[in-house]
């Protein structure tokens, strides 16, 4: 299945794309999401720790099961204010 | 609750703001906060902070919180919440909160609550933009700067 | 630290107060507070409230935790305090304080002090003016009702 | 000695009067004061322990010696904001 990644702030700086296309097996997590995405962008992979993961517009841990079609986003901590 | 959400990258007129302001009969308190760009970041000195957001997540997050705000103060009558986007300027406010409940224990809590919630979850991310050397020539800066 | 403080009759103009402020490249936070006369005292109807000072002793009581809040919150650049005398009417400010400091932290635990100090020292009374029932003729309440 | 005692709010509406003054022995102290005062206003009695007491702008306790044309404040639980 295909998922889409989104990366923003200094993520997208840090992989010189905010877009990424991941091809995955049927059922997979976020957690393989991140393995597979770390070996495309291995800059991104030392951040792993502080990184925050949404699908659509919520935020989720890295046992969620993703679908064919999910947008992901991955970003550092959140700044506002 | 009434509630009014604005992310925007025009100024926020915080008078104009104060002055639309409507408080039911009961209502006794309104703490109103305002954050502005200090001219120094970690202890270099910038011009500006440029703000960068996922808007639909943003707003989709100050939602969730605006609602468990109501849940745990269900006093509060109204919540506004200005967020600035794009380069704001020294001395330029980036974030304007206000609380209008009946007393002022509540609003206060319900204010500083909101900020802290804010700066955990809602996908708004800073850059300085740093000062240029005087007598240099200024550009604007570059997209990724943002 | 910069403080002004008013003891006035007047209406308290919020937007101009918030307009005039004023703020040092190193603060970031300004957090004011307005407390308005609510429509009930005690659960029961009113129209207004009209507040009473020993005026030389509540502008020495004020400055006296002005200085206290320095010594407290020695970043606190700004401290403006305005508080409504005579009758106040029901959605009207009776008090309006504004704190300016580096950082949200001292600015909220300022303000919420000084308020909290105040009403525990400053000599100022309210009386409650209560509703003319509708329909008889409303007559300025005597002066024994201050 | 004499001493002026000012009322406000709700305690010169009782004493129906907004000033009072009092001859006390020299030496006397705010709690003899207040003796005096209680003498020819019995209705602020009741209320002697809600009473704040200030000389001139300063709050000050029962055991203040007066001196000779102090101006002392009487007056209930103050209520701003």
């Amino acid at each position: 299945m295909r998922v889409t990644v989104h990366l923003w702030s200094y993520f997208r700086d840090l992989a010189g794309t905010a877009r990424l296309e991941i091809e995955l097996p049927v059922g997979s997590s976020i957690a393989q999401l991140l393995d597979a995405v770390y070996r495309v962008q291995p800059k991104l992979a030392g951040l792993r720790k502080s990184t925050l993961i949404a699908v659509g517009v919520d935020y989720q841990r890295a046992d969620y099961p993703l679908q064919p079609g999910d947008e992901v986003s991955l970003f550092p901590p959140v700044q506002g204010g | 609750m009434k509630r009014l959400l604005l992310l925007t990258t025009d100024p926020i007129d915080e008078p104009a703001l104060v002055a639309a302001r409507q408080m039911g009969a009961g209502m006794g308190a309104a703490i109103s906060f305002s954050g502005v760009v200090r001219g120094s970041e970690a202890g270099a000195p910038i011009s500006a902070i440029a703000y960068e957001a996922f808007g639909a997540m943003a707003e989709h997050q100050f939602h969730q919180l605006f609602d468990q705000l109501a849940a745990r103060w269900p006093t509060v009558e109204s919540l506004r919440l200005v967020h600035r986007l794009g380069v704001v300027k020294v001395n330029e406010a980036s974030l304007w909160v206000e609380v209008v409940a009946p007393h002022r224990g509540e609003a206060f809590a319900a204010c500083q609550w909101l900020i802290d919630e804010m700066k955990r979850v809602v996908p708004i991310w800073k850059k300085p933009v740093p000062n240029e050397p005087v007598g240099r020539a200024v550009s604007p800066p570059a997209r990724d700067e943002f």
